[in-house]
């Protein structure tokens, strides 16, 4: 595994809050994820745990605290590069085919190189599905085209919403396969689950979150 | 630190806010009105009647004042507005948006009483002028900024936008008031034209002058009891608000 | 590298365009609608309907852009899209830029090939058809600029529809009055080279400004 | 020439202007108040609640 | 019981409105920013200002009402109240009409309301502005009588606003041209009563027939 | 209990059958509900649950089938007064409050003798709340204030879709109480549930649901 104690993590977070109508949701937040190594984010219903995702992917503005990508600053250009995000909206467009709509993504976010869209499309389980409109694709079935997006982004590491959402156990599978592949690659992963369920079998660590007082 | 400096810290804590505001608005609305009353009794029974317009000039000393500050109001929302965008200090974003009310109202009451004067000296309550129709421009570039506000939530989300548009707004009004200029010098033979008398008597200018100051103080007035109000709306579910109640 | 992301989002555009091809009608129908109704609540015979002629239909191409205005960046909103280039490496003004563009070709453009039809039934002086078109293109594509800033700091608001009119209206004035004033110029016989002048500088202006003002207006819109 | 109709409806515009000036953050901080202590009512309920 | 019923949305409808009194004013000002970017799009010195005023006058408050037509049904079917209406013992018709009654309160009484100021805008003579009053008064909740219906058999599409205007616009053809028709037959010195009796007449029928057919319509429409 | 075999059941339903676009969602359905029984329909996710209440409520027309109440012929009077619906949009009016919004299902429902808007908030634990905006109530207390209105319904028979969904244990509790009371007062329910781990302790029937072919 490329992971060495010496090396700075890949992000490393101090003192991060963030408040909604003056009410923290959050404060006060340290974590580091190093390359290899899962971060599973973990707390009830309403805990802020999406929030935490959205403010780490730039969606939200962060009311105070730090942010450092392998010792560095963190700036707008180099978050894009480094992040990959899977939420809650799927980011497809309906009347776009599976493989256009990749073809969109790789277009916007880049692509891996050696990575290509048609192996991305066999890996999530979507092969035969290339020229179906999303529209006409079922939750699960639009929640494997979002993996295999991430699958094709370059960015070292993934922030994952509920990505066990929606999927069945073959899906829970795949998405525990890419996150394998993905650690082994040197990458790293935030993972938001409800349940302990789902962990997924690497190296992880924990962040239990619990509502502000 | 300066005392300047941490006082201008202590300000943004919204207690410190509550009472500072608290304290010093009853005084600027106090001086405000009794410079006004002054002014508008001066303005009423001593100026005497233009040989002109007769006593429909009086109107000049509330139409005037309430027409600068509409004015001065939107660009001092536009400053709090622009501060509150690049240093996201609160309270400018509280302030920015506690003009946009005021401004509003003074823009309303310029047009009102310029229609009233309107009346009597062009025969007609409304005429696209240029200067006219900035004016009401103007009211919809407030109108849109207090519905930008009220729109969304998240409250510093909504003063972001809401200043944003504001600053937005004070890029393009000379655009717009030069257009509008261009607009209507396309075709001459304009009938009316908007004269005030040109060459005030000094008897004349001071309640100008003092009403001018007067509207002024009592706008400081406004403000902070407008921004108090906010400032307190945002803090809700702080425990001193209950506690200083 | 932004050439490939200027490509898939042109891309994109147009084959969303061709697949929902029928929605394209909308504007040019609503123009035609605002005309028709002007007309009929006017005394056609009086003449006065030439000369209301270049200003209703303005009206009805900035009405129609208005209406289309809200699903500029709403439908790319409400599916996730818009999180995609706001997390994008790519400037977002460049895909904002893009956004407009193919915005302003199926709902402006449509409207300014029908503008003779426009001006027919409503009897505009022929002589005055080159600039009402000529001020139309100019005109619309500024329209599309400003209305992108507004749509940008509304779209997180659920249904923005009037609020947005509210807002952009004021911004449009001017385009309004060196659009249609050129028109009413050139049939009083003036020189409206000025207006038309004046249109095309503001209309480069905005091409550069107006994408990163919209850019940044959509960073805080959006959540 | 005295036009005393109009004058006197543009003063009382501004003097009912400035008193809405006054009377409004006034209104609204009562109101602020109404709620921020119904909502400190609301919590103390809640609390109570959960801990009973 | 239904006395009840009516008593309940009543009551309903003007807290909701009392809660929202911001978003009442969105109409007016719609109206009031069609007029001024007429005049500003038109020779205000021409005397054409004045005789399209009416026309003007009834395309403004057409469009503002279309354009809250969408709000008419669309907020309460996407918080479920409209199932709740569905399955009341009560006629649906009548809550229909109750809902269609106070949305003309809300969005076209105060554009009757301000109909003299937006007449001195366009400089309207004065001797035309009661007939203008008169024929919005009775044209207004004809224009959201019918739009009921369209807005009802529109109310389960998620993004009708344009659509919705090209269904409803066809269907306010007669009442614009009744309404603002009267008014240039009054400026004319003809007798202007034979429109409004018409007018007078289809209103009479609509309030019969349309909120039933609004409320067949609603069935259909959700889901 | 008032159930006496002989009595014609509250609803029976024979033959019902329910089609999208020309595909069935289900067809053939037959059951009874009698008068202080609840029946629990079953099924995975996507088999036309909610879609059965939906039309057996008359929000959907039935393909084909026949409904009977008592008896007798159910015409759209008699079904508007013997049923009440909870479904998954809320049918509050965010900006009302809680004691508003019971007024308004009153004035249109109707309201069962004896009961009131006070004693129905207090019984679903919303004791406090009367003057508190539906839309600042968190998911499960609008969940609670539907509860409420079920309660203050007239009609004897209730349809429930997922009326757990969103609630804690304390919420689950309180449902079941509230089924338990309307059963013993004569009334009868049709509960859907995703799982088994919620049935009322009243004496229940099954029907399982399954994908059409
Ligand atoms: C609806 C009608 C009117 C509106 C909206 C209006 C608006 C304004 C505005 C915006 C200003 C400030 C302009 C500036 O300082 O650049 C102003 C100033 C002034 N207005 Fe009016 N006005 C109206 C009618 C009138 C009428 C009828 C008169 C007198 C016959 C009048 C006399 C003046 C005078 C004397 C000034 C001060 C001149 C100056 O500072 O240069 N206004 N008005
Ligand atoms: N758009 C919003 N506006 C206002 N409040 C919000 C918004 N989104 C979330 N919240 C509030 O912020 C808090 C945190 O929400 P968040 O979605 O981050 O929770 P979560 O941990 O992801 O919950 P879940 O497990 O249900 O996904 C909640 O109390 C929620 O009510
Ligand atoms: N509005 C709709 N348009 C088209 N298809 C729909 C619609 N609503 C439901 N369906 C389809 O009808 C089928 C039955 O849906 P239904 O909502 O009744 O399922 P359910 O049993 O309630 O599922 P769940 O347990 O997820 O609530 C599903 O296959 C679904 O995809
Ligand atoms: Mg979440
Ligand atoms: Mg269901």
């Amino acid at each position: 595994m490329p992971n060495h104690p010496s090396e700075p993590a890949l992000l490393s977070v101090h003192g991060l809050g963030f408040s909604r109508n003056d009410e923290a949701i959050f404060s006060g937040l340290d974590f580091t994820v190093a390359r290899g190594e899962a971060l599973l984010v973990q707390g009830g219903n309403g805990v802020g745990k999406t929030t935490l995702l959205r403010v780490l992917a730039g969606l939200l503005p962060a009311d105070s605290g730090e942010l450092r990508m392998d010792g560095g600053d963190l700036d707008h250009a180099r978050r894009a590069a480094a992040f990959a995000y899977l939420g809650h909206l799927p980011g497809h467009k309906g009347d776009l085919t599976a493989t256009e709509n990749l073809e969109v993504s790789c277009g916007l976010l880049g692509r891996r190189p050696g990575r290509g869209i048609e192996p991305a499309l066999d890996l999530v389980g979507l092969a035969g599905y290339d020229d179906q409109l999303a529209r006409h694709l079922s939750a699960g079935q639009k929640k494997r085209l979002s993996l295999a997006r991430l699958w094709l982004s370059p960015a070292p590491l993934w922030l994952l919403d509920e990505p066990y959402a929606n999927l069945d156990l073959d899906g829970i599978e795949l998405v525990n396969r890419l996150i394998r592949g993905h650690l082994d690659d040197g990458g790293a992963a935030l993972v938001t689950t409800h349940g302990a369920y789902a962990a997924p079998p690497v190296r992880t660590r924990q962040l239990l979150m619990e509502r502000a007082a | 630190m300066h005392p300047l400096v941490r006082w201008f810290h202590q300000l943004g804590s919204p207690p410190y806010f509550d009472r500072f505001a608290a304290r010093w608005a009853p005084w600027c609305h106090g001086i405000g009105v009794a410079v006004m009353a002054v002014a508008l009794w001066l303005a009423l029974f001593r100026v005497p009647a233009d040989y002109q317009q007769g006593d429909a000039f009086r109107i000049l000393y509330v139409h005037v004042p309430m027409a600068w500050m509409s004015m001065a109001v939107y660009l001092g929302m536009a400053i709090y507005a622009a501060i509150a965008l690049v240093w996201r200090i609160k309270l400018a974003e509280i302030l920015a948006m506690a003009c946009a009310p005021i401004g509003a109202l003074y823009t309303a009451v310029t047009l009102a009483t310029g229609s009233i004067w309107g009346k009597p000296m062009w025969g007609t309550w409304w005429d696209w002028d240029p200067r006219l129709t900035t004016e009401l421009l103007l009211l919809f570039l407030y109108l849109g900024v207090i519905g930008l506000y009220a729109a969304i939530e998240d409250r510093r989300q909504a003063a972001r936008a809401a200043g944003f548009l504001a600053v937005v707004g004070v890029v393009l009004l000379p655009i717009i008031k030069f257009s509008v200029t261009w607009w209507n010098s396309l075709h001459q033979g304009s009938t009316i034209s908007l004269t005030g008398p040109s060459h005030m008597d000094a008897s004349m200018q001071l309640p100008l002058w003092l009403m001018v100051a007067g509207i002024h103080v009592w706008f400081v007035g406004a403000l902070l009891a407008r921004a108090r109000a906010d400032n307190l709306r945002r803090e809700a579910g702080k425990s001193w608000i209950t506690e200083t109640a | 590298m932004i050439a490939a992301a200027i490509r898939a989002m042109l891309l994109r555009d147009l084959r969303l365009l061709w697949r929902k091809r029928g929605d394209a009608l909308q504007p040019v129908l609503f123009a035609l609608l605002v005309v028709v109704l002007f007309a009929l609540g006017i005394d056609t015979h009086s003449g006065a309907m030439a000369q209301a002629a270049p200003a209703v239909i303005w009206l009805a191409a900035l009405l129609s852009g208005l209406l289309a205005l809200d699903a500029l960046f709403r439908g790319d909103a409400e599916d996730g899209s818009l999180e995609q280039w706001l997390l994008s490496p790519q400037p977002l003004a460049v895909l904002v830029a893009v956004r407009v563009f193919t915005h302003w070709m199926t709902t402006a453009l449509p409207i300014i090939l029908v503008s003779p039809l426009l001006g027919e039934l409503l009897h505009l002086p022929h002589a005055q058809l080159p600039m009402l078109v000529a001020s139309l293109l100019l005109g619309t594509p500024l329209l599309s600029l400003i209305g992108a800033v507004v749509a940008a700091l509304t779209v997180g608001i659920r249904r923005a529809g009037a609020l947005l009119a509210l807002i952009a209206l004021p911004l449009y004035v001017p385009v309004l009055v060196f659009g249609a004033g050129s028109v009413v110029a050139a049939a009083q016989g003036l020189d409206a080279s000025g207006a038309l002048l004046i249109l095309a500088a503001m209309l480069a202006l905005s091409l550069v400004v107006a994408p990163v003002v919209a850019a940044i207006a959509l960073r805080i819109g959006w959540r | 020439m005295n036009y005393h109709g109009y004058v006197i409806a543009a003063y009382a515009i501004f003097v009912l202007a400035i008193l809405w000036d006054w009377l409004a953050p006034k209104l609204q901080i009562a109101r602020a108040r109404r709620e921020a202590k119904l909502r400190g009512r609301r919590d103390a309920a809640r609390k109570g609640e959960a801990r009973s």
